[in-house]
């Protein structure tokens, strides 16, 4: 079982709308429950209504809509919780326009940074070129680089990821 | 022809330019802020960029941000829709100098349109007719009264460096005048530091007529008749329809015609509306023209058959318009209702979760929105969720078919302004075609009745 | 147990619309939900989501609407079942035609019956016209009248209640 | 004008006289059977009446309960709709005996055109043009020789007691005639225990053409052009158009002409249609007169702006047709599709819950439909959905404008034939208007295409 089977799994319990879903085997077990609250032993949980989402949303936008999705008790937020607990002592350097992203100066010239450099607070990331303009976009903080999102030359939307970098107390 | 059009626009609008797009086989781009992720018009294109946070200014008013999404994407032409940028000069500049065509007027018509006092000049000298007023301040009580007398009563005493209904006075018989001119230029000089004031005929019960014009860019300029948007709350059209029912075959073709001829004088292209008023005399005067695509054209696309929209289009990437002035031929009679998401009283905003929406349909009935049953009115943007378009072989029969399809809409989650809209339409003065700016203030709630005279000047 | 036969299993489960499906045998088990959210031991009973009713039902059905909508779970359906419990031991003579409802054969006579009359199998109950004819309904059972539904020389509909007959045995 | 009318029908169909009697201000009175509790023509009429378990047998088809329905509510008049009790002469005799009147036509004239050879007969003789057939059983191979060549070949050999594509035989050559006229004989013989067969000129790859009249009480009858309806499978319709590419204004005159005079003739009154096959030089043979409302009647109120389900009702009220042949315009072109809840491959049907509804809507989209988010498609009646249709200046709009309707539409919880009509939309044939009743054949599984001779008789 991966996340590839898992995910095939998701798929269908989205598409039959089902609210539980439980699978187990030899040395694995999958629980899944979904939109619905669930109710444990016990507990008084408050009911949470499904998330409002249009079901006519076409395919291509699907996995975003998920994502997306203000599913607060689900499997899928639970993923989503975890990923975002690895990423909890990450700063996320987000473009805050709407451009091309170049990693240097200038074609040829060496990336501002890299994976693994460190950098300190105001030092220059990234160009985002929008209208002819080189717009470069600095640190907010001294930490390290930990993954570049985007490569070099591709157009990024408002908000896209652009950096990920270890704040220096966590170095 | 275009291979891909950028929607710098939201809601029906994009919806909309989406569809007209699709028709001609052109690609589309939506660009949307973050609180419209999950819109229709960002999952009906074909591609989609996030341009900024929700607030207006900072996404779909960003023009950096939106000709950069031109740029990334690769669309070669710009839709602004209405609203939002689509009268902005700077847009239309910024996209020739990045090689986009802008689809609609040329950036000096609309810098030109956009400046009131500059318009009416050329508009004057293109023949137009203007309300009659005095060209600068009032020099004296005599001077204002004895042009006064020559306009007749009633006048409106306005304030210069006016605003917000403040240094303003109508006047209906020579005694009151004197009085209001002082009253107002002490208002003036309060609210605005200058006292000067100048002196307007006053129209008591206008009413809004409006003519769409297509201008190519070969010269060809044609009239598609008149919409009737008397039915107005605080300058807000909520009802319009074409034809009027105000208008005979004979005014239509007179005022459609001084219109072309005005359009051709400032070599207007692709889409426009010039907005008159209308005294009860049937004198028409000229109030201001919009440089883009109104709310309100399906209407007239509906008793033209012409497709407003693909016009603008076929326009800006520089075809002939597809019809002369004698091939466009009016049939039937057309009405459009904004439903929005007000309450139908108070008009207060009522954002919120849509959980049933459902629009009647049927025989003569259009729909353009881009709501649905189970989507988000967010706070941020105009309150319209739906146009619904009746279309009949007469004004009766668009009427009686707008009132079913109505009454048989479903929208749960939030208020509207659908029970509005049936009032206007049992009401019998709408029914007999007896309208003014002023036909609202009979729904209006008494409290908001005061300082409707500034509202209505 | 592979995906095919995980969806088969979700086709059974939407076919005949079950909310739960409960599966296990050597090294596998699989467990279903749908729709309802799950409700399990010593859980505090949580409101029901509202069954998918089309919500722009006109007021004047509403009530219609929602006695018959499937609403395994909702206080409708608690209701509805209490109804039922009362009703258990009565027989209920539904009108198998439109029409007009008469109790008796001619304005001015007798009614057929009244409640607390005994009736036997065949006898004639009252008279429903339509389309100018008179439609004898008879009882289809031996037992006593416990209720009358409908006034004299009102329209009925098919299927409407007409008499409740409590059968002989319970008398 | 009626006060109340009582609507025999479910579905889409009664929404739309729903719709017609309230834009004339006319109560209704919805009839349903105990499947359809929930539907929307229950909710939407005024008033309703269950008449029957689920079975249309026992419910919708069921005159006595529907007359009941119509007396107790006191309707004064009951409109059928199509299919069920629609082409009933008897229903409208009873109608007559009780006083209600039935919107169609005089039950005589249901009665003769429900008899396929006296309808045929009387058609002849009212001038239209039949499918050259012998007028009797086949008396000798040598006559039928003599016959077919007179007729040219192909024709086709027919069971006299026939049905079903049994005893039957198409001809391309004389050499084969003696052959298939013994060969059918004896199937004949086999199957319905009489050998005698007739023959018919075989008509390839015939158009579907059928023409729109209506007839008051007052004598007059005017034709509202054609609709090709050539898009079919095992004649059931799928798409219908009008105009049709094929005709030219000639014909279309001609063509109506002979229709109205044939109409006049057996003193058509209410709507109706007249069904021809066309074949590929142009030449028109009558086929049958559909005494009712045509399910895709829409297209052609669309063109003529002529709304057909209130004229019958004008028409039923014993008022004059509101128009004159010459004031009867053609503007545009119309499609319908209907969208059928049918896996749209095999066209099995999928009835079930659904879960989302959403039509494409937006400039020259209508659609007709009785379903909506939320609801259930019910296993006993015919698995129409929804009926979209589109306008265009021309053909070609009008099919750009379907398609995005279609693409733009979203139905979850059951197939529909929609991918079925993108298919079509798409392909070279129907795109140039090249189209026969054959059409659908290309998109047919191998496994059908057995026995399709038969079903295209």
């Amino acid at each position: 079982m991966d996340f590839d089977e898992i995910n095939k799994i998701l798929d269908i319990v989205r598409e039959h709308e089902l609210s539980e879903f439980e699978l187990e085997r030899e040395g694995f077990k999958i629980r899944i429950r979904k939109g619905s609250p669930a109710h444990v032993s016990g507990a008084v949980a408050a009911p949470v209504a499904p998330g409002p989402h249009y079901q006519g949303h076409p395919p291509t936008h699907a996995s975003a809509q998920m994502a997306t999705a203000p599913e607060p008790q689900s499997a899928a937020s639970i993923a989503a919780a975890a990923a975002a607990a690895e990423e909890v002592d990450l700063a996320i350097v987000k473009s805050p326009i709407v451009g091309t992203f170049f990693r240097s100066s200038e074609p040829g010239a060496a990336a501002f940074v890299d994976v693994g450099d460190t950098v300190k607070k105001g030092q220059v990331l990234c160009i985002i070129e929008a209208m002819k303009l080189m717009n470069e976009i600095d640190s907010e903080l001294d930490g390290e680089i930990v993954k570049v999102y985007v490569e070099n030359g591709q157009p990024v939307q408002y908000g896209e990821r652009l950096f990920a970098i270890k704040a220096r107390g966590d170095v | 022809m275009f291979k891909k059009i950028l929607i710098a626009n939201r809601g029906e609008i994009a919806m909309r330019i989406i569809i007209a797009c699709r028709e001609l086989g052109i690609k589309t781009v939506a660009v949307y802020s973050e609180a419209d992720e999950n819109s229709l018009h960002v999952r009906f294109a074909d591609e989609d960029v996030c341009i900024g946070p929700p607030r207006s200014s900072e996404s779909y008013l960003n023009v950096p941000g939106v000709i950069s999404a031109a740029e990334i994407t690769g669309a070669d032409a710009i839709h602004p829709g209405y609203g939002f940028l689509s009268e902005s000069a700077y847009l239309a500049e910024v996209c020739e100098a990045c090689h986009i065509r802008f689809i609609g007027p040329d950036p000096k018509v609309i810098r030109l349109m956009g400046d009131k006092s500059r318009a009416r000049r050329a508009m004057k000298k293109a023949g137009l007719p203007m309300l009659p007023g005095t060209d600068g301040p009032v020099e004296s009580e005599e001077d204002a009264l004895k042009f006064s007398n020559a306009i007749g009563f009633p006048v409106i005493v306005k304030a210069v460096a006016g605003g917000g209904g403040r240094g303003m006075r109508v006047v209906r018989s020579a005694q009151e005048l004197g009085h209001a001119i002082r009253t107002a230029q002490r208002e003036a000089e309060a609210a605005f530091g200058v006292p000067d004031v100048y002196i307007e005929k006053y129209l008591d019960s206008p009413r809004h007529i409006e003519v769409q014009v297509l201008g190519d860019h070969h010269g060809a300029v044609v009239h598609l008749g008149e919409r009737e948007c008397s039915i107005q709350r605080r300058h807000q059209k909520l009802m319009e329809e074409s034809p009027s029912p105000a208008l005979t075959e004979k005014q239509r073709r007179k005022l459609g015609n001084m219109v072309v001829d005005a359009a051709k004088a400032v070599q207007y292209s692709n889409a426009g509306t010039f907005e008159f008023l209308m005294d009860e005399h049937g004198k028409f005067y000229f109030m201001e023209t919009n440089t883009r695509l109104q709310v309100e054209h399906p209407v007239t696309e509906l008793v033209t058959g012409i497709d407003i929209v693909k016009e603008q289009i076929r326009i800006a990437a520089g075809e002939r318009l597809s019809v002369r002035q004698g091939e466009v031929t009016f049939n039937g009679h057309a009405i459009e209702c904004r439903v929005n998401a007000e309450d139908p009283d108070t008009f207060v905003p009522s954002p919120g979760h849509i959980s049933v929406f459902s629009m009647g349909g049927g025989p003569g009935i259009r729909v353009d929105t881009a709501a649905h049953s189970d989507c988000t009115i967010s706070p941020y943007y105009d309150s319209m969720i739906a146009k619904i378009i009746s279309y009949g072989r007469d004004r009766h029969e668009a009427i009686v078919r707008m009132r079913r399809a109505l009454e048989m809409s479903v929208v749960e989650g939030v208020k509207t302004t659908i029970p509005m809209h049936l009032k206007i339409l049992n009401d019998p003065d709408f029914l007999a075609g007896r309208m003014s700016t002023r036909f609202m203030e009979r729904f209006t709630p008494p409290s908001e009745k005061k300082g409707s005279l500034a509202e209505a000047v």
